[in-house]
């Protein structure tokens, strides 16, 4: 095997894991401060399609990973506003934000990419070459790569660094753990919570941005293609941990290339086995011990102050 | 836009089409091609016209006898998959006529229309195998069932005519809205070595044509001409006109010409089955060996018969 | 001078009222008992007054000064710390976490130097602790610590300590009485809810509450345990048991050389031997987490190895809300959770629901379980009346062997009276009773002999007729005989 | 108070007008007659006979789906699988309806059971690593959906496959296994009333049954039921294969009722749309058989709003969202409104 096809198979396992750990590490920041997140799926399409569309008509890249975070940003909104202010049930309005996202981003896809002709062919977002480092050989590749993914091991490090090094991190796990015990301590739970529903709205969106901007370079109607439910798997795999769960979006990532590698090796296994490869391999390691995982004990739970259950 | 279906307004008198697709008609590709072919229809034949999309495996009875019992006198169904609804249904409704585009079944008011994939991806075989240097090949689709198979096999039987020992790679996405997983799919087979690429799918074809480019490998274009989409990577595309197609059997339907049976429509339509344009990289040769072979095609001094290979059922080459 | 004043204040859930027009007066630098039975309203108070709820009517002056408590930040901004009844800590974090918890405007969370800051707060006021310790793994009575902790790392100058006796020891009692004391001298106002008397007698002036009302305030000089309790409840309470000497019968529970590891592989039951008799109680004291726990429950899920011959068991566990009960389960539903499946509860698989209603409408009866009727859910009942409901359940269907766990704490004086002339009819009926608790006076009162546990083992089984109060706090402390 | 009384029906009504509102901007954007659109979806959907028949036909797999849902929901587990669960049952009784010959009153209570079974181990798995390994079921019953569309893709494809069919699917069931049609000459066929009695089971069971009794104690808090003596994990094993069994009900419904084969794609996510009825139905089965029917409706009514008024799909799936979005918040401030008025019981 060639150094090359290793390296290969290195970015290709990054560039699968990366929309899906942009969505994980949304529904992070959600899942953390107490609040379900079912939407992922829904955020990351939207943020696909606002920066489709916005890249389309401006030609500017940032400006589409702006109105992506944006856009991702507003779902946050919309889904902290029902979970946290009306107390919808916090599953309920996840799926409903997916359907919602599904049939609007399909609606609009067609009225603004439609009428001009032929595919939108979107530009790309540049490769960064770090020095010296993007030379080593086979793991160089992990350092010639675009903004998007430096953006997401920053967000990695930063996120494990806000959660367990920072008051506002001590704050938001809290208030996921035991809502009535922060309110107490004069944490405003209602705050938190949407800091934390919108920020990982933002964070997803840029996912929909990665999927459009650096991975294909055009918005398709259902391209995230359960990504975001995937995203919600590797959440729970990796334990609410930054690390653990961009870990478990790698391993997904890392099977996918995988599988379709063996695909391409022509080897005489029946494609659907191979296409279930990543379910199966994250179902074996889950039930061969890595097992076990404690949500957040508020997880689900709308906050009442007046309720006896806290 | 150009949502333009009709509302059941009783023109009488007028005649009445209707389609059921499986998937979006914003495609580009599949489903967008049987959504012109009614919209075709309607501005040659000025027929009345209704469309669905995504019509789910659970709806397809459901989708075809309401339109049946609307009155419809020709319901398309697109996609083999409607075969058993179509089989299932149409005994029910004697005044209606039923198409199964790439389907097999036929009745009394059950036509099937089948272009004859093979056969062009057999040319597209013979080319690919005088393109390649690494004599690795590959074919990507969304999912496997008889026309990908079908289309393989030509593929697969085209080259081999080209050179016996070459090798040839398939890869099933599983998902036809994946983009990003068919782009990935088309990275894995480039770096396993294959440099030309034939593939059938929906959305994502755009992408897998850019990437071949990309990586300075070939690669065919479908169903539509595709060599504006990478023009540095398309050697030529399988044309399908399934419009014209379409319509061809709206026509005769209208006319009540229409029979129960399977319209298999090939190379010898050229206004529906054709090869595209051919890139400059393709040599004079090889082009003039391609367009040989479709003459033998059209002749029927090549075509192609059941057999069985390694205790499969599949399609062998029989010249005369 | 007066440091707190409430005038008027009444708060209301939908149409029941919690609070009826309280007015209190709270002296500076004193310490303030409210007393009253379960339901009373104290704990609502405590909440109004520490910005969780908000007063339907009322207004509340500080130092004279009319103040608006809009939520629990405002309170700790004006100087108000309340330690809540149920513990405002969370498990999964640590002790310091839990300390500084919203106080720190910076960003950055230098987790050393709040170590360093904690271990420094806990030295000046003597309450020892491991900051670097997850609060799940401390038991209450360091739990209820690191409550007072929190409290003062805020500087609170009014202090609310909702119950905070009711999960201590003796010792602890005491220890956490003289630090109130001292907080006192050093100028805090301190406001301390308690169901025990003898506590609340140590206070400067005492409050008491029924039914939302203000009874009387009064200094505790001018009082004594009996007229406060009869204040309280309404009626004549007896402060002591009377015990009926019963013949013992034949030994029901045999327990030989146990020992127990947690799931950390630590022993915490190390070479326990007894007996319990028929008629007789045995109880164990000890201060909480010596293995008491631990020790119930291997006795009671895996009762056949103690036992000559299948026995019932009724079970009292320790935390009724948690493991007692199904608090979304109404009073009928709760009181078949061991016998759902039984005759004549169950018939071919299907609930009767005729009998349930009768078994819950006489269990009702019989227990004095007071609620308006079978179906309301047992979340809306006070704790004396949800323990009530603990015990109906337990003692039904006459049990051989009693195991109670701390089946007092929290209960009005009413509440515990009731409770313990319950066990004690199950003894003169000729059950095996073991009673665990950390409330030695109580234990002395209803045991026949008292074993006492230190570090997982029995230190000495004690005649409960022939010893004191003192002996046992010195071997549950440690001491050697 | 009166209004509060029919709050429940009020908040639904309010809350579908305001999609369909929102709806209707819409489908004016995409140049489409919103009133023909909503004519059609009404009249054909729940007025006309084949509209009702459709209706009912896509209410059945809903119904089934849900209720396994809520049963798990009772035992405090939470089943994503419901998609995989379908795609197995649909599987045992495919399995029993081509491979095996009986008269039709063994067939197809064989096929049920079959297909039941097959849902039944697809929704034991994730119930037996939660129980006794303690994985979150949620996790490993979404894994198990692809697994089990990938397996069905296989199936139909290859071993199972029609000779010389277009497309993955199986050969046509036994006439002895398939169920009979209801509504003579629509497609509403026995597998609508099979779905209503076994609601109306699954209600006794949960309600009435000591299993009921147990599952729900363990639901509503395992560690006193434990304490109380009840099997935690045999309790949350047997809720979550009931849940799997009942989705795999919903399979078997599909092919014996409906398409008489296995196909590759036999749900369209049905799984997924009955966890939103589950929710939505406030855990009572009347609400469950309502909020199943005008899921159904939606689904039919989304078909007739193309076929007859050129609605494009992409509206009615907005439409669908947004309705489940205001139902939902309708219920969630009709909690509230109750709960500010709530009156303590002492
Ligand atoms: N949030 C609430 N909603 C409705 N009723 C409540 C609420 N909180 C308390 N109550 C009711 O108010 C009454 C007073 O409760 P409170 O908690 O103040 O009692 P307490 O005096 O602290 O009792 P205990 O000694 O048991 O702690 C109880 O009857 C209780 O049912
Ligand atoms: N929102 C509420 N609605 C109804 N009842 C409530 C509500 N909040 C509290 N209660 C009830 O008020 C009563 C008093 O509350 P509190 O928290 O003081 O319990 P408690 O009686 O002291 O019990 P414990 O023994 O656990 O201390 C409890 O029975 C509790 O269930
Ligand atoms: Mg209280
Ligand atoms: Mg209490």
């Amino acid at each position: 095997m060639s150094v090359d096809f290793i390296s290969d198979y290195l970015a290709s396992s990054l560039r699968l894991s990366v929309p899906l750990a942009y969505a994980a590490l949304g529904g992070l920041f959600s899942e953390r401060s107490g609040v379900l997140n079912i939407g992922l799926e829904g955020m990351l399409l939207t943020g696909a399609f606002t920066s489709a569309a916005t890249t389309f008509y401006t030609g500017n890249v940032w400006a589409g990973i702006f109105t992506a975070l944006i856009a991702g940003g507003l779902v946050g909104f919309l889904h902290a506003f029902l979970c946290v202010s009306l107390r919808v049930n916090q599953l309920v309005s996840g799926l409903a934000i997916n359907l919602v996202a599904t049939g609007l981003t399909s609606f609009l896809a067609r009225l603004l990419f439609n009428s001009s002709s032929g595919t939108q062919r979107l530009p790309t977002v540049p490769q960064i070459r770090i020095p010296v480092l993007a030379n080593i050989p086979i793991v160089g590749v992990l350092f010639r790569q675009d903004i998007l993914v430096y953006i997401l091991f920053s967000i990695i490090v930063l996120t494990t660094y806000f959660l367990f090094y920072t008051n506002l991190g001590l704050n938001l796990r809290a208030v996921g753990e035991y809502p009535k015990a922060a309110d107490t301590a004069g944490i405003s739970v209602t705050l938190v919570r949407y800091i934390a529903v919108v920020t990982g709205g933002c964070i997803v969106g840029c996912g929909g941005a990665y999927l459009v901007l650096v991975q294909v370079n055009y918005f398709v109607e259902e391209m995230s293609a359960g990504r975001g439910f995937i995203a919600i798997a590797s959440l729970i795999f990796g334990k609410w941990h930054p690390v653990g769960s961009f870990l478990a979006c790698l391993l997904f990532g890392a099977t996918e290339a995988l599988q379709l590698r063996i695909q391409a090796f022509s080897v005489n296994i029946p494609y659907q086995f191979l296409t279930m490869l990543p379910y199966t391999v994250a179902l074996l390691a889950l039930a061969g011990g890595i097992g076990k995982s404690t949500p957040p004990t508020a997880l689900g739970l709308p906050y009442n102050r007046n309720s006896i259950k806290g | 836009s150009n949502q333009t279906s009709s509302t059941t307004s009783n023109n009488s008198g007028g005649f009445k089409i209707a389609i059921a697709l499986p998937g979006v008609i914003s495609d580009k590709a599949w489903n967008q091609s049987g959504y012109e072919g009614v919209q075709l229809a309607k501005q040659k034949l000025g027929v009345e016209i209704a469309h669905v999309e995504k019509v789910t495996q659970a709806d397809q009875t459901e989708v075809l006898s309401d339109f049946a019992r609307r009155g419809y006198n020709l319901v398309i169904a697109h996609g083999g998959q409607f075969d058993a609804a179509i089989s299932q249904i149409a005994p029910q409704f004697l005044d209606t006529f039923f198409i199964g585009v790439n389907g097999s079944v036929s009745g009394a008011n059950i036509a099937s229309l089948r272009i004859d994939h093979l056969q062009v991806s057999y040319l597209c075989g013979i080319i690919a195998a005088s393109m390649t240097k690494s004599n690795k090949l590959a074919y990507i689709a969304g999912q496997e069932f008889q026309a990908t198979q079908e289309e393989l096999r030509g593929f697969e039987l085209g080259a081999k005519s080209i050179k016996k020992d070459i090798q040839i790679a398939s890869t099933f996405t599983g998902d036809w809205n994946d983009v990003a997983k068919a782009k990935e799919a088309t990275l894995a087979l480039i770096s396993t070595g294959a440099d030309v690429i034939y593939q059938w799918l929906d959305s994502a074809s755009p992408a897998v044509l850019q990437t071949a480019s990309d990586k300075g490998v070939y690669a065919f274009g479908n169903t539509k001409d595709q060599s504006d989409v990478a023009p540095k990577a398309v050697l030529t595309s399988a044309v399908k006109h399934l419009d014209v197609a379409i319509t061809y059997l709206v026509e005769l339907a209208q006319k009540k010409e229409l029979k129960g049976q399977i319209y298999k429509l090939g190379l010898e339509r050229p206004d529906i089955l054709t090869l595209g344009k051919f890139s400059q990289i393709v040599s004079q040769p090889i082009q003039k060996q391609a367009l040989n072979t479709k003459q033998q095609i059209v002749d029927k001094k090549i075509t192609f018969v059941n057999c069985q290979e390694a205790g499969k059922n599949t399609l062998c080459i029989k010249k005369v | 001078m007066s440091y707190l004043r409430l005038e008027n204040i009444t708060k209301k859930f939908g149409t029941f009222i919690a609070n009826d027009n309280i007015n209190i007066s709270i002296e500076s630098g004193t310490i303030h008992a409210i007393l009253g039975e379960n339901g009373a309203g104290k704990s609502t108070l405590m909440n109004i007054i520490s910005g969780l709820y908000q007063p339907d009517n009322g207004q509340i002056y500080l130092q004279n000064k009319p103040v608006k408590i809009a939520s629990s930040d405002v309170a700790i901004k004006l100087g108000i710390g309340m330690i809540h009844q149920h513990f405002m800590l969370i498990p999964q974090l640590t002790v310091t976490e839990n300390i500084i918890l919203g106080q720190s405007k910076n960003i950055h969370l230098n987790i050393r130097q709040k170590q360093a800051e904690v271990i420094a707060l806990s030295q000046t006021y003597n309450l020892e602790i491991d900051p670097t310790a997850k609060v799940e793994d401390l038991p209450v009575g360091i739990q209820q610590r690191v409550e007072i902790l929190k409290v003062l790392y805020r500087q609170a100058k009014l202090l609310i300590l909702d119950e905070p006796t009711a999960v201590l020891t003796p010792i602890e009692v005491k220890s956490l009485i003289l630090i109130l004391r001292q907080l006192a001298e050093r100028g805090h106002t301190i406001i301390f809810i308690s169901h025990k008397l003898e506590e609340v007698i140590k206070c400067d002036t005492v409050t008491v509450l029924r039914r939302g009302k203000v009874i009387t305030t009064t200094k505790t000089q001018q009082t004594t345990p009996q007229q406060l309790a009869e204040l309280m409840v309404g009626r004549q309470v007896s402060l002591c048991l009377d015990k009926q000497p019963v013949a013992k019968g034949e030994v029901i529970l045999s327990v030989k050389n146990l020992h127990v590891k947690d799931n950390r592989g630590i022993a915490v039951v190390r070479n326990v031997s007894f007996e319990v008799r028929a008629g007789e109680v045995l109880g164990v004291a000890g201060v909480d987490g010596n293995g008491q726990s631990e020790l119930v429950d291997s006795i009671y899920r895996t009762p056949y190895s103690y036992m000559s011959r299948v026995r019932r068991v009724g079970y009292i566990p320790e935390d009724r809300q948690k493991t007692g009960l199904i608090l979304r389960f109404n009073i009928a539903q709760n009181l078949i959770l061991k016998a759902f499946k039984n005759q004549p509860f169950s018939r071919r698989g299907l609930l009767q629901q005729d009998a349930i209603k009768t078994n819950a409408v006489s269990a009702m009866e019989e227990f004095d379980i007071r609620a308006p009727d079978v179906n309301v859910p047992v979340s809306q009942l006070s704790g004396g009346n949800q323990q009530k409901i603990v015990l109906a359940r337990e003692l039904a269907g006459e049990p051989d062997l009693i195991i109670a766990m701390q089946p007092t704490r929290g209960l009005d004086v009413g509440a515990i009276e009731a409770v313990q002339q319950r066990l004690l009819a199950q003894r003169e009926r000729g059950a095996a009773i073991l009673y665990i608790s950390t409330e030695l006076e109580e234990v002395i009162a209803i045991s026949d002999r008292i074993a006492v546990m230190y570090k997982g083992e029995f230190v000495g089984i004690l005649d409960a007729a022939n010893t004191t109060v003192a002996e046992i706090g010195w071997l549950m402390g440690g001491g050697k005989r | 108070m009166i209004t509060k009384r029919f709050l429940p029906i009020f908040s639904p009504l309010i809350a579908i007008t305001s999609a369909l509102i929102v709806g209707a901007f819409l489908i004016f954007i995409a140049g489409a007659n919103p009133i023909a659109a909503y004519t059609a979806l009404f009249q054909e959907s729940l007025s006309t006979y084949f509209g009702f028949g459709n209706t009912l036909t896509k209410m059945a797999p809903l119904l089934f789906v849900s209720t396994g849902v809520l049963f798990g929901l009772k035992a405090g587990q939470f089943n994503i699988g419901g998609e995989g669960q379908i795609y197995f049952g649909a599987l045992g009784s495919t399995l029993v309806g081509l491979y095996i010959q009986a008269p039709s009153f063994i067939h197809v209570p064989l096929a049920l059971l079959a297909g039941f079974i097959f849902g039944a181990f697809w929704g034991w798995i994730p119930g037996y690593l939660k129980a006794i390994r303690g994985v979150n079921e949620v996790i490993t019953s979404l894994l198990l959906n692809y697994i089990a569309i990938n397996l069905i893709s296989y199936l139909t494809q290859n071993p199972l496959k029609e000779l010389n069919a277009p497309s993955p699917y199986s050969p046509l069931i036994a006439k002895s296994a398939q169920l009979p049609i209801i509504l003579p000459g629509s497609l509403a066929h026995g597998g609508i009333l099979l779905a209503i009695i076994v609601v109306g089971i699954i209600w006794i069971i949960v309600n009435r049954s000591t299993l009921g009794y147990r599952i729900t104690a363990v639901g509503l808090n395992p560690k006193a039921s434990d304490y109380a003596g009840i099997s935690v994990q045999c309790t949350i094993m047997l809720a979550m294969t009931v849940a799997g069994g009942l989705a795999g009900l919903a399979g078997a419904s599909e092919v014996m009722g409906l398409k008489y084969r296995l196909f590759e794609q036999i749900s369209p996510g049905y799984g997924f749309d009955a966890i939103a009825i589950a929710f939505l139905s406030r855990g009572s089965v009347l609400g469950l058989v309502l909020v199943s029917l005008f899921f159904g409706a939606l689904r039919s009514g989304a078909n007739v709003m193309q076929r007859s008024a050129g609605a494009p799909v992409t509206v009615i799936y907005a439409i669908q969202g947004l309705t489940v979005l205001f139902i939902a918040i309708g219920l969630a401030l009709e909690h509230r409104l109750i709960q500010s008025n709530n009156v303590d019981h002492r």
